[in-house]
């Protein structure tokens, strides 16, 4: 099992502050997309972060944004809110409209901030894990020391391109970090039904990858695990898997309302206690970094960003329906017409 | 002796033909992502693993892991062992993963074997766009498949053809991959309540007949003809309705006997105009009706764009009734 | 300022756009199975590891393991990060396993990212029989990829058009699938000697010029209709040869004007007849040039069976001058 | 490593000699593969399995032939050889003639004979590993005690597919042995070209699948190991992988003339002294069981045997043009003409 946190007291209070922030900000940020999907200003798949938070702050934080690389699957609307990117941007772009990064075109299953290191955003389970590898390639082909964070779902995790892709990145000695985020659901499927063995770190063994089983619930101890394995991997020039284990608080998308198929109300209940928000706040109190109040404002100052951002995306208008034929080619037109 | 008739939805007789074809033969069973425990993304197979596998104690209800490759790899190598699988992809889409299996191993095993070995496989699945799931999860797959020697191909438009072509799909000993679309699952139709009811492959229908122009398509888009053909009726064009149904083996005779009785053809498509199957069909009237031709055929496809997500720029690529009735309305000046 | 030139083979020639690229671009590098230490399956690549891995120190020719998903992924994400990778497929046929790199992701990111990101890839490798390949190794691809917005797709004929395509295709952001031909490649062609000679997309070629029938093909096939032009010449017919070279985007200019000055057109294509990319031409010169044809369109293609070992066999299955010249004089008839 | 064989007085004399006459039918028949590749008789990619035949024999032996399914890639000569299967059938295949087990339409690389259970026969690298869990599926769905081979090659072993099918097969627990023959080559790519880890049999720990590397040149070890893995696999009904150590003395394929860009002479050289046959040779004499004398005998034997087999292939008519349309579908006919 994931190994027990030990909180040693390095954090400044600043820092525990801003990883507060940031859980909160994806946590809310998140919600809010929910209430635009009910609303339907939001329309497809939608898969919200929620519960997950402590994952990616933890490990944004190890990374040095706009120089390494980070991609992920479908669900990633947390990781660009917290690396700079415009979340007008973001929230624009998961209702389809003009000012959202693909104007449009890409939607929940696809956000980029090229710019800030974020490619995406990516649809087909697994298929996004030679691309994370492949911009390592690049970094290492370029001998530049960026590293490239692959996050990847327990489910993806079966996919046959990633092990292909783990065998060449240990081949190739390229720096990517596979993080395989374990929240014991693929969409529908419990864990022990589709993994015949539900470690899923030990995937990276037979490539002579070190790996290992980390805990994604304590944002403190994932920063420590997230900063030793990104320092080794820039250091090293080698890959590394690390299974992380999470829990999705919601359904597997927006779609899913039938929780009840795969999971008992009990579970989600157990579950909601490693809330990674609740227990940083925990911290923070006990620590004496803030009280409840401070907390509660902090919150009150999020819920009206998330806010602001929401009302700047439904201002933002639709795209064109000429715009249909942009970026299909670079510096080429499409054939148009029926 | 008519066959007593049961109004029920698209989605349903798909599931009723799985259903009495399950409970007919103990070598069928259904394979694939989340169509077990969690009923089916599409609920196509809602109720079946509480049936079979919970209350029935067997094994005939399989959930995998999301391994298209590798599941319809398994399925197939099963096949050739005499079990007849149904393999559902969660979308069609992600039928582009298992290719290899489905056209260099099951389409061509029963030829590279000199027919030492049958492959009784069924792939079935919602094929083309949805509602806005973007460019990776809207794909129309049955033009790609229809190319393949090898294959059955079908992509039937009512809930009576889906019912009786599955049940002859699985009943068959080819590979057949059967192309059902999101849109179509809440639309009825009345079924034959008879648990031998099948369909013969290759056999395309008259939906309407017309004597002015000929409305050529499948799947979703013979609904779309439909709609035009009551649009057209309302000027006083009298549009028959060919519905495709079977891509490989297709019905040119049904298609051409069309053509020559009202000497004009438009093909309608959803997936990309470009390579799609529409330009097969439209070069076969071309080729085989010359003569009976009064005006050039005309495809309406998709636009050659990958899918966006914007409902707005959504609804510019697929062929609607307008951008069909344009196509007439340019053809019949 | 004429360009001196060279005479070489298809081969060379495509060898000699890639040194000159990875000479021209630290961007540039090869990848795939066998390519490096084993010089290629079919030697193109002969010499590159030698001299860019072993005298120059760089790692610029990579071999990697038997994983076309895996490895053209990566070159996918490479791209992604401004590198220019030239990926070759063993044959095309094993690109199969790639298509969801090759369509889902380099075809859309452009379009996905909304222009943040540019994939410049070129997929390169023989396409098509061999001989005797079998029904696994035989395939044509192009049809297929030439169905999918976001790529470009090229097959051509001759080694100067193959020299100056893949030079422009390696220089250009978009990723593209260039179609050899292991038919083609001892065939020789005059090469200019100017390291930035490049051809543009989108362009067809008249390779010989005609009057009564237009005899439109590509790959090896444009060579087929060469050999058919002449024994039409011993008859008194005069043919004009099209060689279409660039499938997406589609020269259809050039092919309408033939048609139109020509009135007759056949379509030749080695691929499978039934779905294959001759439907897209045939139906096009249909719709676009009815009232110019004195006949139909005709197509010939390759025969809808999985290919046959067998060399009795597999030469039935491939078009052959006969079969083009069988359906001209049932076409003039 | 390879556990070393320790050769314990177990085999029948009777048992002996027909391995060593399984061994040399397939390796005559094999050299006489590639003198008709010569003469121009075969065409288009043909792979002997000379330096390998331990391998294929131990294996045969371990199973109940005609009951068991078998299944491999395109280096597929041996198994049916051993198996029962009709050699001018095998040969006519090759030769791509009417008397062929596919009636010339599968060539060298596409033999089956499934009245035996091979199952063939297969051209794309990997892709035949989930038909092997496939047919394993099918034995477990009908509760039979079949088990199924599975052979795959070093380069097979890195496909995506496999990595997908193991975890199937260990979480359905299906009686599929995966057999991957590290012959030390991928075609002209050397092992630690294309492997992270040379050390395959590693692939199925992370499935919790037992797994281990054996001797393959040693045909009574392999008889060993095999009986002992399918034994365990038809009790237990679970899948096993098993990577065995060979080399293969010819080129990848007939086609093959440029061995010394991937190997040196002297390798080769000091590979042959591993030669499976040779060593059963001196097995024999050791053991008493015959002399260089009968050795020679039966190897005239074995050899005028595979002569007849040529001739009678070369005998056999090609097919039939109209032939081209049979098989495409079962009770079906094909659209026909170009
Ligand atoms: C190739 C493919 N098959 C199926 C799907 C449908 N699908 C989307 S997400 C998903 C579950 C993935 O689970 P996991 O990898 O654990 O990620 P999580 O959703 O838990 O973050 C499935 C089956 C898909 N997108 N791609
Ligand atoms: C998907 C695919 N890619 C490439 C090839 C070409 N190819 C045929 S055999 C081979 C080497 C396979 O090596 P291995 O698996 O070790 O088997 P061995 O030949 O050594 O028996 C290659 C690259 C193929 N047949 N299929
Ligand atoms: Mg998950
Ligand atoms: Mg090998």
């Amino acid at each position: 099992m994931a190994k027990q946190a030990q909180h040693e007291l390095t954090e400044s209070p600043a820092q525990l502050e801003q990883f507060y922030r940031e859980m909160l900000y994806i946590r809310r940020f998140e919600e809010k997309c929910n209430v635009a999907y009910r609303q339907g200003l939001v329309g497809g798949y939608m898969h919200v972060y929620i519960g997950m938070e402590a994952t990616a702050v933890g490990w944004n934080d190890a990374i040095k944004v706009g120089y390494d690389y980070v991609i992920t699957a479908y669900r990633d609307h947390a990781q660009p809110l917290i690396m700079g990117s415009d979340p007008v941007k973001v929230m624009a772009e998961i209702m389809g409209r003009k000012d959202g990064y693909s104007q449009g075109k890409g939607g929940s299953m696809h956000i980029y901030d090229v710019e800030n290191g974020f490619f995406g955003g990516w649809g087909i389970v697994g298929g996004h894990t030679p691309l994370g590898a492949g911009l390592a390639f690049a970094a290492k082909y370029r001998k530049e020391d960026r590293v490239a964070l692959c996050f990847l779902g327990d489910g993806a995790s079966n996919a046959g391109v990633f092990f292909e892709t783990l065998n060449m990145a240990a081949l190739w000695d390229l720096p990517v970090i596979f993080i395989i985020e374990n929240n014991e659901f693929a969409m529908g499927t419990r864990l022990e039904y589709h993994a015949a063995d539900t470690e899923l770190y030990k995937r990276g063994e037979p490539f002579g990858i070190k790996c290992e089983r980390v805990d994604g619930m304590d944002v403190l101890q994932v920063r420590k695990d997230a900063q030793r394995i990104v320092d080794w991997v820039r250091e090293n020039q080698k890959p590394y898997v690390v299974e992380i284990m999470n829990y999705r608080f919601a359904g597997h998308g927006a779609a899913d309302n039938d929780r009840q198929l795969y999971r008992t109300k009990e579970e989600e209940e157990e579950n909601e206690k490693r809330d990674p928000i609740a227990r940083l706040e925990k911290i923070l109190e006990e620590r004496n970094v803030m009280n409840r109040e401070k907390m509660e404002a902090i919150d009150e100052e999020i819920s009206e960003k998330v806010e602001e951002i929401y009302e700047a995306a439904v201002a933002s208008p639709h795209p064109d329906p000429s715009e249909v034929y942009d970026h299909v080619y670079c510096d080429m037109e499409p054939e148009k017409g029926h | 002796m008519a066959a007593v008739l049961t109004e029920m939805s698209y989605r349903d007789a798909i599931r009723r033909a799985i259903v009495e074809e399950l409970d007919r033969d103990k070598d069928v069973f259904v394979m694939g992502e989340d169509i077990g425990r969690y009923q089916g993304t599409f609920r196509v197979t809602e109720g079946l693993f509480k049936k079979y596998n919970e209350e029935q104690g067997e094994w005939r209800i399989i959930d995998t892991p999301i391994v298209e490759p590798g599941f319809t790899g398994i399925a197939i190598g099963a096949a050739m062992a005499g079990l007849r699988p149904i393999v559902e992809m969660m979308t069609m889409s992600f039928s582009i993963l298992a290719l290899d299996q489905i056209i260099n191993h099951a389409a061509k095993i029963h030829y590279m074997t000199g027919g030492q070995v049958k492959v009784p496989l069924v792939v079935r699945g919602p094929g083309g766009a949805a509602k806005q799931l973007s460019a990776q999860h809207s794909h129309s797959m049955e033009g790609w498949y229809a190319h393949c020697p090898g294959l059955v191909v079908l992509a039937p438009a009512t809930a009576r053809d889906a019912y009786g072509l599955l049940k002859a799909s699985i009943r068959n000993d080819n590979p057949v991959v059967f192309t059902e679309n999101p849109g179509l699952y809440t639309t009825k139709g009345e079924i034959p309540d008879d648990p031998d009811f099948t369909l013969p492959f290759g056999k395309a229908n008259i939906l309407k007949e017309g004597k002015d122009i000929s409305l050529i398509g499948y799947s979703r888009m013979t609904m779309l003809n439909l709609e035009v053909a009551e649009r057209l009726a309302e000027d006083g064009i009298d549009a028959e309705v060919v519905d495709v149904v079977s891509l490989l083996p297709l019905d040119t005779e049904t298609i051409f006997n069309s053509v020559r009785k009202t000497h004009r053809a438009v093909v309608v498509y959803e997936d990309w105009k470009h390579g799609g199957f529409g330009g097969e069909i439209a070069s076969r009237i071309g080729e085989e009706c010359f003569d009976d031709l009064d005006a050039p055929v005309v495809r309406v496809g998709g636009l050659n764009v990958p899918m966006p997500y914007s409902r707005v720029l959504e609804l510019e690529c697929m062929p609607k009734v307008d951008d069909v009735l344009a196509s007439i309305y340019k053809l019949l000046k």
